[in-house]
C-alpha cells in the first residue's frame, strides 16, 4: 500500500471507530435506562452539529492559548497512537522501533493536556477536575507501563509490529491473562470514562469542560473518542495479535478486534460506579500496581 | 522515517483542530459579554479568581511516583534483552520489583496514598 | 445543512428547579429527545421549572447569561405572567417536550432570535488601564487584575508566604445534583471544604410529592396513591446519588421509574437495585461517610431516623396499615449507605403495600407517615457542620443523602 | 541539507526559544510546560542522533516531571497564574550575562573540539545494546542507581508527608520565631489552614 492509501485508511479507521463508539454509547445508555434509543446511527452527527452551532465561550482572563491548544493536542496524540498500529505485516503508518515507549509518552502527555484544559478556564470546577485527574492519571500510567513491558519480553523488542509477530503461536491475552484487563483500565482513564471519569464528571458540572462550549468542546469530545480508539487499537495489537488471524485479510481482523475491545470498554464505562479519588488512589497503589508486578513476574518466567 | 511521520500527523491534526475552532468562532458574530464570562458556580458569582495556590492533597504520592518512573526507565532496555540474558535478567527483575515493592510498602505504611 | 443536522439533535436543556407549583422535571427524561446538561455552557435552553424566590432572580439571570448563543428561556409551571410568549411556557400538568423541540428548532434556524444578556455587560470591577500594567493589578497579589481580586491565604503569613490560599465562594442555588434553592458560602482549600455557611435554605419538598398527603388531610384517599407518591419521592432521591457516583444511566432510569410510579403503572424497583449493586454502589459510598449521631437522627425523624435504627413510623399506628401487618424497615449504620438503602427499602415496601391493597381507602385525617418528616420544627443543627474536611465529591454525596425536607430543617438562615 | 538537518534545526530552535521563554512568562504553569517543550525538542534531537529509546524516554520523563513540578510551583508561588506580571528572575543582569557567557563558552568548545566520527550503522540494535550494557559492565552503576532511588523515595516521603504511622508530622510543632527567643511566628499548625483538616 502506498503512503497515501495508508493515510486514507488511517483517517477512515479513526473517524469510523470514533463514530462507532458514539453510537455504542447511545445504544448502551438507552438499554441501561430502559427506553428505546433515538436515531442511534445519526445522533452523534446531530450532536456534533449542535456543538458547532454553539458560540465558543470565554471566561474572565482565561489562559486562552492553552485553553484552545489542549483539545487540539489531545486529538493529535490520539492520532499518533492509532498511527503506531500496523494494519498488516507490511502496512504500518509509523514503524517506530520503540513504539510502546512512544505510547508511554502519549499517556504522560495526556495527563499534562487534561490538566491544562482544566487549569486554563480559571474556574473552580475545572481546577478540581484537573487536579484529581492528575492524582489518578499518574499512577495508572505505571500499571500500563508494566503491562506493556511484559508484552515486550517474548517479542524481545519495543516495536508493536514485532510484538504482534511474537503472538503467532499464542496471543498475549492467553499467555498473560491479567494484562488486558489492566490495560483496559488505562483506556478508561486516558479518555476519563465511567469509573475513571475524574476530570469531566457531573459532580463538578462537567469538570475541565464545565466552561467550554462550541467548537472547542466538539474537538475535545472527539479527541476523547479518538483516544479510546487508539487504546483499543493498541490493546488489540498487543494482546489480541492485531492483524493475525485465519480466513480474513489482516486489516479486517484489526478492525474486528478493535471493535470488540471498544465494545468491552464502552460496557465497562457504563457498568461501573466511580469511587472517591482518594480511595481510587489507594486502590491503584496498593492493589492494582502489585498485581501488575506479579503479572510481570509471571510473564518473565513464562518467556524464559 | 517513523518520527517525521508521527510529527506530521501530530502537526496536521493540531493545525486542523485550531483552524476549526478559529473558523467556528469567526462564523458566529455575537460577542461574549462580561456577564457571560462569569465562571459557573450554580448561579453564584465568585469573589476572587479561581487560580489559587491549589492545595494538592496527594503531593507525597507524586514524589514517590517520580522515583518510580526513573526506575521504570531502566526496564525498557532490560525487557529487550531479557530472553537473551536469561536467568541473570530474571534475577535483575527480582531486585527491581523488590525495590519498588519496598517503596510501595513504605509509602502505604506512611499513609501517603490518601488525600492528606 | 449544519442547521438541519443540529435541529435534529436532542434538545440540550439546563434545568433551574423552582419551588412553587414546580412540575416533575423527571418527566422530561422519559423522552430521548431531551438532554439535561450538567452546565449551562452545554445547553441551548434554560428551563425554569416553577417559580423561584425573588432573592434567586439574580442567580437565575446569571445562569441565563452563561448559556452560549443561540439561547432561549422556557418557563414550565403554573402562574406564568401573560407577558411570556406562548412558545416559551407550558403549564405544569402538560408535557413541554413538543414545545421545547419547536422552540429549539426555531432557535437553531434563527426563526426565534437568541436572547440577549440580562445582567450588565461590565466587569465585576473596573480594571482597564488601571495599575502598573493596565490590567488592574498592583504589585504581586494586589489590585483587581481583570476585574477580580486574587485568592488570599486565610491568615496573613508573615514568615514565608507559604500559607496556601483559600478559595471562598457562594455555590448554588441551581445546579444538577445540588439541593434546589440551597446557596452555601463554601471555603475550599484545594478540592477540600474548609468551612461552609448557609446563605439561602433549600426549597421545601415539591408539590408533586406532597399532593396525596395534603389531600389526605381533608378527604378520603387511596392508600395506593399515598404509597406511590412515597416510592416516587424516594426514587428521585436515589437518582441524585446514583448520578453522583458516576452512574448517569441508572440515575435516569430511576427518575423514569418515578414518573411511571406516579402514572399508576406497575413497576419493579428490584432490577434497578440489582444493577446498582452490580455496579459497585457499596464501594462507591465509603463506609461511615456522612454518619450522623442518634440525637440528630431522632430530631430529623423520617427515613433518616429509621436509617439510624429506630423503627418510628406513623403508619405503625394506622389500622389500614396494621391490617396489612406493616412493620417499618430500618438500617443500623446511619451513614450515606444506610440512608440510600433505607430509600430503596421503603420504596420497595411502598410498592409492595400498593399491590397488597390496591383499593384500600383511608378516611380523611388518618395518620400517615410522609416520605419525609412532615410539619416538623427547625432544629439547632447545621448541615454545614457535616461538610468540613470532605473532598468535594464526598460533600455532594453527604448533601444528597438527605431529602429536601431534612435539609430545610438543617439549614435555616444563619442569623448574623 | 536533508530532512534530518532541517528537523535538527527546527528542534534546536524550539529548544532554545522555549527555554528562553520560560523566564519571560508570568504563569507558573506556562513556565513548567515551556520547559517541558524545550526538553521534548532535545529528546527529539536525540532520536535524530539514532538514540530512539533515550530520546523518547526523555519526552516521557519530562512530561511527568514537569507535570509534578507544575503542581508544586502552583502550590508554592504567590500569584501562580501570573495575573499580575512579575519578574521571575533575581539579579537578572548578572544571570543574563552569565547565561550568555556560558552558552558562548560551551558552543565555542563544541566548535573547536574535533569529535571522533564513527556514526552508528543504520539498523544497529541500539536498544538491545543499551540493555546488554545495563546487564553487563554497567551492572554495578545500575544497581546503585536502583538503591539510590529507593533511598530517594523514602527520603521524599519522610520530608514531605504530613500523615505518618506515628501521627501527624506537625503535632506539637511550633514555627521558629523571627528573632531569637521571640514569639513563634506565622501560622500555628494547631489552628492551621489546610493541613489541620485532612480526612481519612
Amino acid at each position: 500500500m502506498t503512503t497515501i492509501a495508508l493515510t486514507a485508511a488511517w483517517v477512515a479507521f479513526l473517524l469510523g471507530m470514533a463514530w462507532y463508539v458514539a453510537v455504542l454509547d447511545g445504544l448502551w445508555a438507552a438499554a441501561r435506562e430502559g427506553r428505546s434509543p433515538r436515531a442511534p446511527l445519526a445522533n452523534p452527527l446531530y450532536r456534533c452539529a449542535t456543538m458547532l452551532r454553539h458560540q465558543s465561550n470565554l471566561t474572565e482572563a482565561p489562559d486562552l492559548l492553552n485553553w484552545r491548544l489542549a483539545p487540539a493536542l489531545y486529538a493529535g496524540l490520539a492520532g499518533t497512537g492509532v498511527a503506531l498500529v500496523p494494519f498488516s505485516s507490511t502496512n504500518v503508518l509509523a514503524d517506530l522501533d520503540v513504539g510502546i515507549v512512544w505510547w508511554g509518552a502519549i499517556e504522560a502527555l495526556t495527563v499534562v493536556i487534561v490538566f491544562l484544559h482544566g487549569w486554563s478556564a480559571n474556574s473552580q470546577f475545572g481546577l478540581i477536575g484537573a487536579y484529581r485527574y492528575v492524582a489518578i492519571g499518574l499512577p495508572v500510567m505505571l500499571i500500563s507501563m508494566f503491562v506493556l513491558i511484559a508484552t515486550a519480553l517474548p517479542a524481545e523488542s519495543l516495536a508493536i509490529p514485532k510484538i504482534i509477530e511474537s503472538q503467532r503461536g499464542f496471543w498475549n491475552v492467553i499467555r498473560q491473562p491479567v494484562g488486558l484487563p489492566l490495560f483496559l483500565l488505562l483506556g478508561l482513564s486516558l479518555s476519563f470514562r465511567g469509573p475513571f471519569n475524574y476530570a469531566d464528571s457531573a459532580d463538578v458540572a462537567g469538570g475541565t469542560a464545565a466552561e467550554v462550549s462550541g467548537a472547542p468542546r466538539l474537538v475535545w469530545e472527539f479527541a476523547r473518542l479518538a483516544m479510546l480508539t487508539a487504546v483499543a487499537a493498541v490493546a488489540a495489537s498487543v494482546f489480541l495479535g492485531g492483524y493475525l488471524g485465519p480466513w480474513f485479510p489482516g486489516p479486517m481482523w484489526l478492525v474486528l478486534k478493535t471493535a470488540a475491545v471498544l465494545l468491552v470498554l464502552v460496557g465497562l464505562s457504563h457498568q461501573l460506579a466511580r469511587i472517591s479519588p482518594s480511595r481510587m488512589m489507594t486502590l491503584i497503589w496498593t492493589v492494582l500496581l502489585p498485581l501488575s508486578f506479579l503479572h510481570l513476574v509471571w510473564a518473565g518466567v513464562l518467556a524464559l | 522515517m517513523a518520527l517525521t511521520g508521527l510529527l506530521t500527523i501530530m502537526g496536521t491534526i493540531v493545525a486542523g483542530a485550531l483552524l476549526l475552532q478559529w473558523v467556528a468562532a469567526r462564523a458566529r458574530r455575537d460577542r461574549v459579554v462580561e456577564s457571560q464570562k462569569i465562571p459557573f458556580l450554580g448561579g453564584s458569582a465568585p469573589q476572587t479568581h479561581a487560580w489559587q495556590r491549589f492545595h494538592v492533597r496527594y503531593y507525597s504520592m507524586t514524589l514517590l511516583f517520580i522515583a518510580f518512573e526513573m526506575e521504570m526507565m531502566f526496564m525498557y532496555p532490560w525487557a529487550v534483552v531479557y530472553v537473551a540474558e536469561g536467568v541473570k535478567a530474571l534475577a535483575e527483575m527480582g531486585m527491581f520489583l523488590a525495590i519498588l515493592t519496598v517503596g510501595i510498602l513504605y509509602g502505604w505504611r506512611e499513609g501517603i496514598f490518601r488525600w492528606q | 445543512m449544519l442547521e438541519r443536522l443540529a435541529a435534529r439533535a436532542p434538545v440540550p436543556v439546563f434545568v433551574a428547579m423552582g419551588r412553587d407549583r414546580a412540575p416533575a422535571v423527571e418527566r422530561l427524561l422519559q423522552s430521548a429527545d431531551i438532554d439535561v446538561t450538567a452546565t449551562p455552557r452545554h445547553a441551548s435552553i434554560l428551563l425554569v421549572a416553577g417559580r423561584v424566590r425573588d432573592s434567586d432572580q439574580a442567580y437565575l439571570d446569571r445562569i441565563h447569561d452563561q448559556l452560549p448563543h443561540p439561547r432561549a428561556t422556557f418557563w414550565w409551571g403554573d402562574e406564568q405572567g401573560d407577558d411570556v410568549d406562548e412558545a416559551q411556557r407550558a403549564a405544569s400538568f402538560d408535557d413541554p417536550v413538543i414545545s421545547l423541540r419547536a422552540l429549539y428548532r426555531n432557535l437553531i434556524s434563527g426563526a426565534h432570535a437568541s436572547e440577549t444578556h440580562r445582567l450588565a455587560d461590565e466587569p465585576p470591577a473596573p480594571w482597564r488601564g488601571k495599575g502598573d500594567h493596565g490590567q488592574g493589578g498592583e504589585g504581586m497579589m494586589g489590585g483587581v487584575p481583570y476585574g477580580r481580586m486574587m485568592p488570599m491565604p486565610p491568615t496573613p503569613d508573615i514568615r514565608d508566604g507559604l500559607a496556601l490560599d483559600v478559595y471562598t465562594t457562594q455555590i448554588g442555588p441551581f445546579m444538577p445534583y445540588w439541593p434546589a434553592g440551597l446557596v452555601l458560602e463554601v471555603t475550599f482549600q484545594g478540592d477540600v471544604i474548609q468551612s461552609a455557611e448557609v446563605v439561602h435554605p433549600p426549597y421545601p419538598p415539591r408539590d408533586v410529592d406532597r399532593v396525596p398527603f395534603d389531600r389526605l388531610l381533608h378527604e378520603t384517599t387511596a392508600l395506593a396513591q399515598v404509597e406511590r407518591a412515597r416510592a416516587a419521592h424516594h426514587l428521585v432521591c436515589i437518582a441524585r446519588v446514583l448520578s453522583l457516583v458516576g452512574l448517569p444511566t441508572l440515575s435516569r432510569r430511576a427518575q423514569i421509574l418515578a414518573v411511571r410510579v406516579r402514572a399508576n403503572e406497575r413497576v419493579a424497583i428490584e432490577p434497578l437495585r440489582k444493577a446498582a449493586a452490580r455496579a459497585g454502589l457499596r464501594a462507591a459510598l465509603a463506609p461511615g461517610l456522612g454518619r450522623i449521631d442518634d440525637r440528630l437522627a431522632r430530631e430529623l425523624g423520617g427515613p433518616a431516623q429509621r436509617a439510624a435504627g429506630d423503627a418510628i413510623d406513623d403508619r405503625s399506628d394506622n389500622p389500614t396499615y396494621t391490617r396489612l401487618d406493616f412493620t417499618p424497615v430500618t438500617q443500623t449504620k446511619s451513614d450515606c449507605r444506610a440512608r440510600l438503602a433505607q430509600w430503596f427499602n421503603e420504596a420497595e415496601q411502598a410498592l409492595a403495600l400498593v399491590s397488597a391493597a390496591p383499593d384500600a381507602m383511608m378516611d380523611q385525617g388518618a395518620l400517615v407517615e410522609a416520605p419525609w418528616a412532615l410539619r416538623a420544627p427547625p432544629i439547632d443543627y447545621r448541615v454545614t457542620e457535616l461538610l468540613p474536611g470532605l473532598e468535594w465529591s464526598e460533600a455532594l454525596l453527604v448533601l444528597n443523602s438527605f431529602d429536601s425536607a431534612a435539609l430545610c430543617r438543617m439549614a435555616p438562615l444563619e442569623v448574623p | 541539507m536533508n530532512v534530518t538537518d532541517i528537523a535538527f534545526w527546527i528542534f534546536a530552535a524550539i529548544a532554545v526559544v522555549s527555554g528562553w521563554r520560560v523566564f519571560c512568562t508570568d504563569s507558573m504553569v506556562r513556565a513548567s510546560f515551556l520547559l517541558m517543550l524545550s526538553f521534548i525538542a532535545v529528546g527529539l534531537i536525540m532520536v535524530l542522533l539514532n538514540a530512539p529509546y533515550l530520546g523518547i524516554a526523555t519526552v516521557f520523563m519530562m512530561a511527568v516531571e514537569m507535570m509534578v513540578m507544575a503542581l508544586f510551583m502552583v502550590m508554592y508561588m504567590m500569584n501562580p497564574a501570573g495575573l499580575n506580571p512579575m519578574m521571575m528572575v533575581h539579579q537578572h543582569r548578572f544571570s543574563i550575562a552569565a547565561g550568555v557567557f556560558l552558552f558562548a563558552a560551551l558552543a565555542g568548545l563544541i566548535i573547536v573540539t574535533r569529535f571522533a566520527s564513527n556514526p552508528v550503522a543504520p539498523g544497529t540494535e541500539v536498544v538491545a545494546g543499551l540493555g546488554k550494557e545495563l546487564l553487563g559492565d554497567s551492572m554495578l552503576i545500575f544497581e546503585t542507581a536502583g538503591v539510590t532511588l529507593l533511598a530517594t523515595m523514602v527520603a521524599s516521603v519522610i520530608l514531605s508527608s504530613r500523615s505518618g504511622r506515628f501521627g501527624a508530622a506537625d503535632t506539637g510543632s511550633v514555627p521558629p520565631p523571627l528573632e531569637p527567643g521571640g514569639e513563634p511566628a506565622g501560622r500555628q499548625p494547631e489552628q492551621g489552614g489546610g493541613h489541620a483538616h485532612h480526612h481519612h
